[in-house]
């Protein structure tokens, strides 16, 4: 070993580097590809207020005579160049989808989370408790699976816009898009997360560390956990690109992010009304969007999984 | 039932298969109309809803005593010519049709005009609040009939353009005397059958899927109108995109609610084309003066639209002429006031004074003690009205112009209306159409004081027993000048109050084949009998 | 002469990785004649289940035959093609995996499993087919064969599934057998018993058989020769009387001694000290060089012979013998 | 087995009453049904009277049993909107939607393991890679946006295929078919994809990956060991063992086809329950609405049953466990 690498500083980035994962990253274009696509749009939606030339979220910078200029061509009435054109409501469609993404992947990651947490502390449970603990959660898990997603999150969003007092209804929406996608997602990491730690709990080093008088949680935690990650990385992986697909999709059934404040599926929901008219930019550039963020993602995915896999190597 | 169901359907399969042979399946058949809109009748039951669909329907098969044609004028349907009696205000005497047909071969006669009316006033009917006037109907020989009514009432006329005759011996015969009570328990024979005079009959229906008319040869008017459409097929398609696209790909032959933005796309297609007309509805925001203090407000204590200069002021930040530029692309008219141009009471004066000025609104503001302007949130509909939403949205920005913050909450009819009914809106959106023609009907609904049987629709909170006097006065005023003075008083009012803030009449666009000519009609009901085919 | 059933030469199997190259079998060469059992021998990865694959064309990819030979019955098998091959695998060789219960496939009743081996190989009616593949349960000793033969491999005990293993690997009457761990699974009673069959069925059907194990039990019960692999070289081959008896090659020595069947006589087991070098990081000499007790300058410094069968017994450039301590020199 | 069977309806029955306690809760928050029902010109007294007398002024837990009472004797009610039985209306659009579902059942599920199949099997070639990579695009869409573009392109631009309805349909002893006309045939193909793609999608990549599992599994190197074509090993070997845990989540994709309707035909404009519910949620036609989850939740709990069946059928080691377990 060289004494370069030892030095704490570089050793573990040399490390993650050469790890098999990071070395299978290096052989993999389309890893690469999705990879960079992703970063360059999530890094995009964080630095929006930076990048956007506009806020599309103020309504007070708006000028409705600005609506339906097509992409790079002054307005006709205002003169104003956007270079992506803008919406009905003259909002600048660059900066639109910049801030849109920002909605849509907060509530991908806090629905994946969600689910994941959910998931991950029921699928422990489960596997480690069994039991009649693990009869009542894979019971609800089943009903959960009968139930279909879609009308579970109409369901949660009827009530929810109930029960929410009015004045946080404008926000309301977005926690409750994460509630409707992280409840109808969790059951399959609870399911895989499950038979790993039933797996695992039979191993020696499990039965050792509660030999020698180990906590039930810290074993779950310490020990069987991290050997459970894999999976949940990579079902988290393809559960966020599903969860920013269902949310364009509740939105088409006006269960989404208020059109003031939207997100790339009230974007699509609201450019496919434009479709036949020939502002094509409006439902065009936001689409591309969400496909290139939900392909890389699953591509990233599928990546992930096969070289988490060192089976399938 | 279910046999005479299925029955019925069959055949209409081979009917339509077999027009379907001779003509292939996208060139459609010079006679047959494919019509489809966003939605359905309710019910066939001609006294059951008071709804706009439901009554086009029912004009295709059903008549009235007098009808509007297609520019929105009266016409004689069923009864020839009508007149008050000249002894006695209180009594309209009607001259009926004779030789007048039902489907099944009936007569039709004084006997089911009284029959009609009686059963429009029923419990169950949602037609009787335009016959509270009437006091009693009465059969004078077999051809004449008279009203009367509780005071004078000169607009009688207007409140019977959609009140369709059904034959009494068809409806004691099945069981259909009683209007379609929606919690009756049982639906009735009337629901789902029909047997009118109209000039086209039912061949078959399924709700919210199709239905068939086809050509009344016996029709009284075969002669009178120009009746080249033979049959009829209508679809209700929700999705406007797929409703154009079926108009685009010559899936049907016309249709109505073309969204605004596909107009250019329709008439620019080679055999298509986009007909165009003012319809009798108004759009505009009402705001909640009455409350104390508003639900979704950031100030505390008192009601920023309690005062009128931030009502003008509001009214004055919108700017109608972008909103009809962009949200509707020219396809509406800016309104200043909440009437229709086609209403009594109208005039272009009151209609012009909407004023868009930021600098003076802010003005305003300020002298209202808001000059850092508050937050507030509006109620909007998303499946009511042309663009809704958007025109919301654009309102939004518009008053964040002059410092009104405006949390847009856009909602589905059915949970929008309730909260103007209810009291529970602050700030909202509204339309409204007027079927009489006469400013008596948006008074009555909007402007007076919430009561139990007027200003139902009043959501602002405004109350003037001045005002409501003169409202209540309107409905037995027979000198008609007089009456139109007081409809300028009462206008006057609401003008200055700033009750309600105009943004614009509808304009309705009617996508068609070139084949198919009618006019639009104001009311937005196409009748057939009026179109021509080439 | 009459040629051996199976012939290594010089087999090299490698594994390109983005380490470099690997050579999990290197430079292996030995025979194994009809009515003979070869018992391969080592730690795990010293490379005997991988010559067993490379043998009979199973190979995971990206692991391939880069060098070398390998005849069966003389005739080279190493550069047919997939398909000439296939049509070799059941019929002239077959194979025994270690699990029973996951070599056979839990869907299909034994039967099927037996029949379409059979049909696939022998031109026989169904019905044929059926009485073979009954012929075959009863050969290896499954009780009541017709009856069972409808049966899922689920419903057979762990020995009787080894069983049907070899039945089946058996049914299209190959000439040679690669028996890879056959009786790693099993409990020790079961065994014996299917080491016994083993034996049985290669006399009577004078089948030659390449048992991989690494269980020097199992070799000394059943095997006429061994070979014995390290690091994937081979270290030792011999008859396997001498083997046991006087190892040449260090490693067998320990490997020996590290088994209490083979070191009765001793007191204590021994161990070897340190572990299987990783293939990719192998020595730069002998590749035992750094555990061995008696290794030398020479034998760090240079990789050893390779040994073919009959010319030597153990790759050692000091192979242990009764006198072998005088051996070492200056 | 018998005794898992009725287990399993019971706690059947459970879910439903679960899903209707949900439902009823939540039909309080959709919207006023009575404001729909009366005219622009209703006054406040008519809306009074209305919601008392449908009962609406209740508390919801009083509608739910009142719900109850009346379904177990077979009574939906009426739907506010159509004022004629819920059961009828159902029955009537049940077809629709029932036909949809099964073309695209069957693209996806045939599509589904056939593609699944060939990349698993061409695990490392171009083609296999490219299906892989082109799949993704089709979950990477909102299903709406998908539908919109094909009636875009095949029936604006191309005006191959109708953008709306069933075309004509014929009648046969109450359930109205679509597959006996060509223009019927015609109308299912965009809707069928439209609802299919994404399921295709997911059984696709479900099956791979299974695939590429068991070709890893003993047997399959044992079958290879015993000179097996290829052909054998893949259809008969491991196919079969991949389509055992595919077949559950088939099942449940299968189902949820079916709640995915509802976008499908709306966008299509489809005659089916989808419709039907997207409309009652217009409307607050809380009748309908009941009647649609419910049976939307039968037929999950029933598709779930007949999947667990076919497990039973598929893997012979159940039959075993099961009988033998004493459950």
């Amino acid at each position: 070993m060289t004494t370069s690498s030892n030095s704490p500083n570089t050793s573990r980035l040399s490390r993650a580097w050469n790890s098999d994962l990071a070395w299978s990253f290096r052989q993999t274009p389309v890893a690469m590809v999705s990879a960079f696509v992703v970063s360059i749009l999530i890094l995009g939606a964080i630095l929006a207020p930076l990048l956007a030339p506009y806020n599309p979220f103020d309504p007070a910078t708006l000028n409705l005579m600005n609506g339906f200029t097509p992409p790079s061509q002054p307005n006709a009435f205002t003169g104003d160049v956007f270079v992506l054109g803008t919406d009905d409501q003259g909002r600048d469609v660059l900066s639109t989808i910049l801030y849109g993404m920002r909605i849509s992947l907060f509530v991908g990651f806090a629905a994946v989370f969600l689910a994941m947490l959910l998931g991950v502390t029921l699928g422990l449970m489960a596997g480690y408790i069994g039991g009649w603990v693990e009869t009542i959660i894979m019971r609800i898990a089943d009903i959960q699976l009968t139930f279909p997603s879609i009308l579970v999150a109409m369901l949660i969003f009827g009530i929810a816009k109930g029960v929410t007092p009015p004045e946080y209804r404008d926000q309301m929406a977005i926690w409750v898009l994460i509630l409707a996608i992280g409840l109808s997602d969790w059951v399959q990491f609870a399911r895989v997360v499950r038979g790993a730690t039933l797996v695992e709990k039979n191993k020696e080093y499990v039965q050792a560390a509660r030999l020698i008088g180990r906590s039930q949680f810290s074993i779950m935690l310490r020990h069987i956990l991290p050997n459970v990650l894999n999976p949940v990385l990579v079902i988290a992986t393809i559960s966020l690109a599903l969860a920013i697909i269902a949310e364009a999709t509740l939105s088409f059934l006006g269960v989404g992010a208020p059109p003031t404040k939207p997100s790339l599926g009230t974007l699509i929901r609201i450019g496919q009304e434009f479709m036949f008219s020939g502002e094509w930019w409006i439902l065009f550039f936001p689409a591309a969007t969400l496909l290139a963020l939900a392909l890389s993602i699953n591509l990233l995915g599928d990546w992930l999984r096969d070289a988490l896999n060192p089976r399938l190597r | 039932m279910l046999k005479q169901n299925s029955k019925r359907r069959l055949t209409s399969v081979l009917m339509l298969s077999a027009a379907m042979v001779v003509t292939g399946f996208t060139a459609a058949q010079a006679d047959t109309l494919r019509w489809a809109r966003a939605g359905d009748s309710l019910t066939l039951d001609p006294h059951a809803q008071n709804e706009g669909p439901t009554h086009t329907l029912a004009h295709q098969i059903y008549e009235p005593l007098i009808i509007r044609d297609m520019s929105g004028a009266f016409q004689a349907a069923l009864a020839t010519d009508w007149a008050p009696k000249a002894d006695n205000p209180n009594v309209w005497v009607f001259n009926l049709r004779q030789g007048v047909k039902y489907h099944d071969g009936a007569d039709f006669t004084s006997e089911d005009v009284v029959f009609s009316i009686n059963r429009a006033m029923s419990e169950n009917s949602n037609m009787k609040e335009l016959l509270s006037s009437i006091k009693e109907v009465r059969a004078v020989g077999d051809y004449q009939v008279e009203f009367e009514t509780n005071g004078p009432n000169p607009i009688l006329p207007s409140n019977l353009t959609n009140l369709f005759m059904m034959d009494k011996g068809w409806a004691e015969a099945n069981n259909a005397v009683d209007v379609q009570d929606v919690e009756g328990g049982e639906t009735t024979y009337a629901a789902t059958n029909t047997n009118g005079t109209g000039a086209y009959r039912l061949v078959s229906r399924e709700p919210d899927v199709k239905t068939v008319l086809t050509i009344n040869e016996d029709y009284w008017g075969r002669n009178d109108f120009p009746m080249d459409v033979t049959d009829i097929v209508y679809t209700p398609i929700q999705n406007a995109a797929t409703r154009v696209a079926a108009l685009l790909s010559g899936e049907v032959d016309f249709i109505q609610d073309v969204p605004v933005q596909d107009l250019n796309r329709v008439s620019s297609t080679d055999g298509l084309a986009v007909k165009t007309a003012p319809q009798n509805r108004v759009i505009f925001l009402g705001m909640n003066m009455g409350a104390a203090d508003l639900k979704n407000d950031n100030v505390e204590g008192k009601n920023p639209l309690a005062d009128v200069r931030v009502r003008r002021a509001m009214s004055m930040a919108i700017n109608r002429d972008a909103i009809k530029q962009v949200v509707m692309r020219g396809q509406s008219q800016p309104a200043g006031m909440i009437a229709p141009p086609f209403v009594n009471g109208w005039t272009a004066d009151m209609d012009a004074s909407s004023k868009t000025d930021v600098a003076a609104a802010k003005a305003l503001m300020a002298e209202a003690g808001y000059a850092d302007g508050f937050s507030i949130q509006l109620d909007c509909p998303n499946d009511r009205y042309i663009n809704d939403e958007a025109i919301c949205q654009a309102a939004v920005g518009m008053l964040a112009q002059i410092g009104v913050q405006v949390n847009l909450d856009a909602k589905p009819k059915a949970q929008h209306f309730p909260l103007i009914t209810n009291d529970q809106t602050d700030f909202y959106m509204l339309g409204w159409g007027v079927p009489t023609y006469d400013s008596e009907y948006i008074f009555n609904f909007l402007v007076h004081t919430r009561g139990s049987d007027r200003g139902s629709w009043n959501g602002t909170g405004f109350t003037n027993t001045d005002v409501d006097a003169q409202i209540v006065s309107l409905a037995s005023e027979t000198d008609l000048a007089k009456r139109n003075a007081t409809i300028q008083s009462i206008w006057n009012v609401v003008q200055d109050e700033q009750l309600y803030i105009p943004i614009h009449h509808q304009v309705l666009n009617w996508g068609m084949s070139e084949k198919v000519g009618t006019d639009v009609s104001p009311e937005d009901d196409p009748k057939f009998k009026f179109f021509t085919m080439n | 002469m009459q040629h051996p059933i199976l012939s290594v030469r010089n087999l090299v199997v490698e594994i390109p990785t983005r380490h470099g190259i690997l050579r999990p079998v290197d430079q292996v060469s030995y025979d194994i004649h009809a009515g003979e059992i070869l018992g391969v021998v080592g730690e795990s990865g010293a490379g005997k289940s991988m010559t067993g694959n490379a043998v009979i064309g199973l190979l995971d990819r990206p692991a391939r035959i880069t060098s070398g030979e390998i005849l069966l019955s003389g005739e080279p098998i190493h550069n047919k093609r997939p398909d000439e091959l296939r049509r070799l695998r059941g019929k002239t060789m077959g194979m025994i995996f270690q699990d029973p219960l996951t070599s056979l496939n839990p869907l299909l009743t034994v039967g099927e499993q037996l029949t379409e081996t059979i049909q696939e190989h022998l031109n026989v009616s169904n019905a044929e087919a059926q009485d073979r593949a009954v012929a075959a349960l009863e050969e290896v000793g499954i009780p009541a064969a017709r009856a069972r033969i409808n049966s899922y491999p689920h419903e057979f005990s762990g020995g009787m599934r080894q069983r049907v293993v070899i039945a089946l690997a058996l049914c299209a009457e190959p000439d040679l057998i690669i028996a890879d761990e056959p009786t790693t699974a099993l409990d020790v009673s079961v065994q014996a018993q299917i080491i016994a069959l083993l034996k049985r069925l290669c006399r009577e059907r004078g089948v030659a058989v390449m048992l991989v194990t690494h269980d020097m039990g199992v070799i000394a019960e059943a095997a006429d020769r061994v070979a014995v692999m390290y690091a994937g070289r081979l270290a030792e081959l011999g008859p396997v009387r001498d083997v046991l008896t006087t190892a040449r090659h260090p490693y067998t020595s320990g490997l020996m001694a590290s088994t209490p069947l083979a070191s009765q006589g001793q007191k204590r087991l021994r161990q070897i000290p340190g572990s299987m070098p990783r293939l990719g990081n192998l020595p730069q000499g002998c590749a035992f060089s750094p555990r061995c007790e008696f290794a030398q300058d020479k034998c760090r410094a240079n990789p050893t012979p390779h040994i073919q069968d009959g010319d030597g017994r153990a790759a050692c450039w000091f192979p242990l013998s009764a006198n072998s301590e005088q051996e070492v020199d200056a | 087995m018998l005794a898992y069977i009725i287990r399993r309806i019971i706690q059947s029955i459970i879910v439903l009453l679960a899903v209707g306690f949900v439902a009823f809760a939540m039909f309080n928050f959709v919207g006023d049904p009575v404001d729909n029902m009366l005219g622009q010109e209703r006054t406040q007294a008519d809306i009074e009277r209305l919601r008392e007398q449908l009962g609406l002024d209740k508390p919801f837990i009083v509608q739910y049993w009142h719900f109850l009472e009346q379904a177990a004797q077979g009574n939906f009610g009426l739907s506010y909107r159509q004022g004629r039985p819920v059961a009828d209306i159902i029955s009537e659009r049940l077809p629709a939607t029932l036909e949809l579902a099964f073309v695209s059942g069957l693209l996806a599920l045939f599509g589904g393991i056939a593609l699944g199949i060939f990349t698993a099997i061409r695990r490392r070639g171009i083609s296999a890679n490219v299906i892989m990579t082109l799949s993704l695009i089709g979950v990477s869409l909102p299903t709406f946006l998908i539908g919109v573009i094909l009636i875009y392109v095949f029936s604006v631009e191309l005006g191959w295929l109708p953008s709306f309805g069933r075309g004509e349909v014929v009648d046969i002893g109450g359930w109205s078919t679509g597959f006996l006309t060509v223009s019927g045939l015609k109308a299912m193909v965009l809707p069928a994809i439209t609802l299919g793609l994404y399921q295709m999608t997911l059984i696709m990549r479900l099956v791979r990956t299974e695939m590429l599992e068991v070709l890893r599994m003993d047997y399959i190197r044992f079958a290879r060991a015993r000179g097996l074509r290829e052909k054998s090993i893949n259809f008969r070997h491991a196919l079969k063992n991949t389509l055992v845990p595919v077949i559950t989540i088939t099942g449940l994709q299968l189902g949820s086809i079916i709640a995915f309707a509802i976008i499908t035909e709306t966008v299509f404009q489809w005659p089916g329950v989808g419709l039907l519910f997207i409309n009652a949620v217009q409307f607050v036609d809380i009748p309908i609405m009941a009647a649609y989850l419910m049976m939307i939740s039968v037929m999950f709990v029933g598709i779930n049953l007949i999947v667990d069946m076919l497990y039973f059928a598929i893997d012979p080691r159940l039959r075993v466990d099961r009988s033998s377990g004493g459950h």
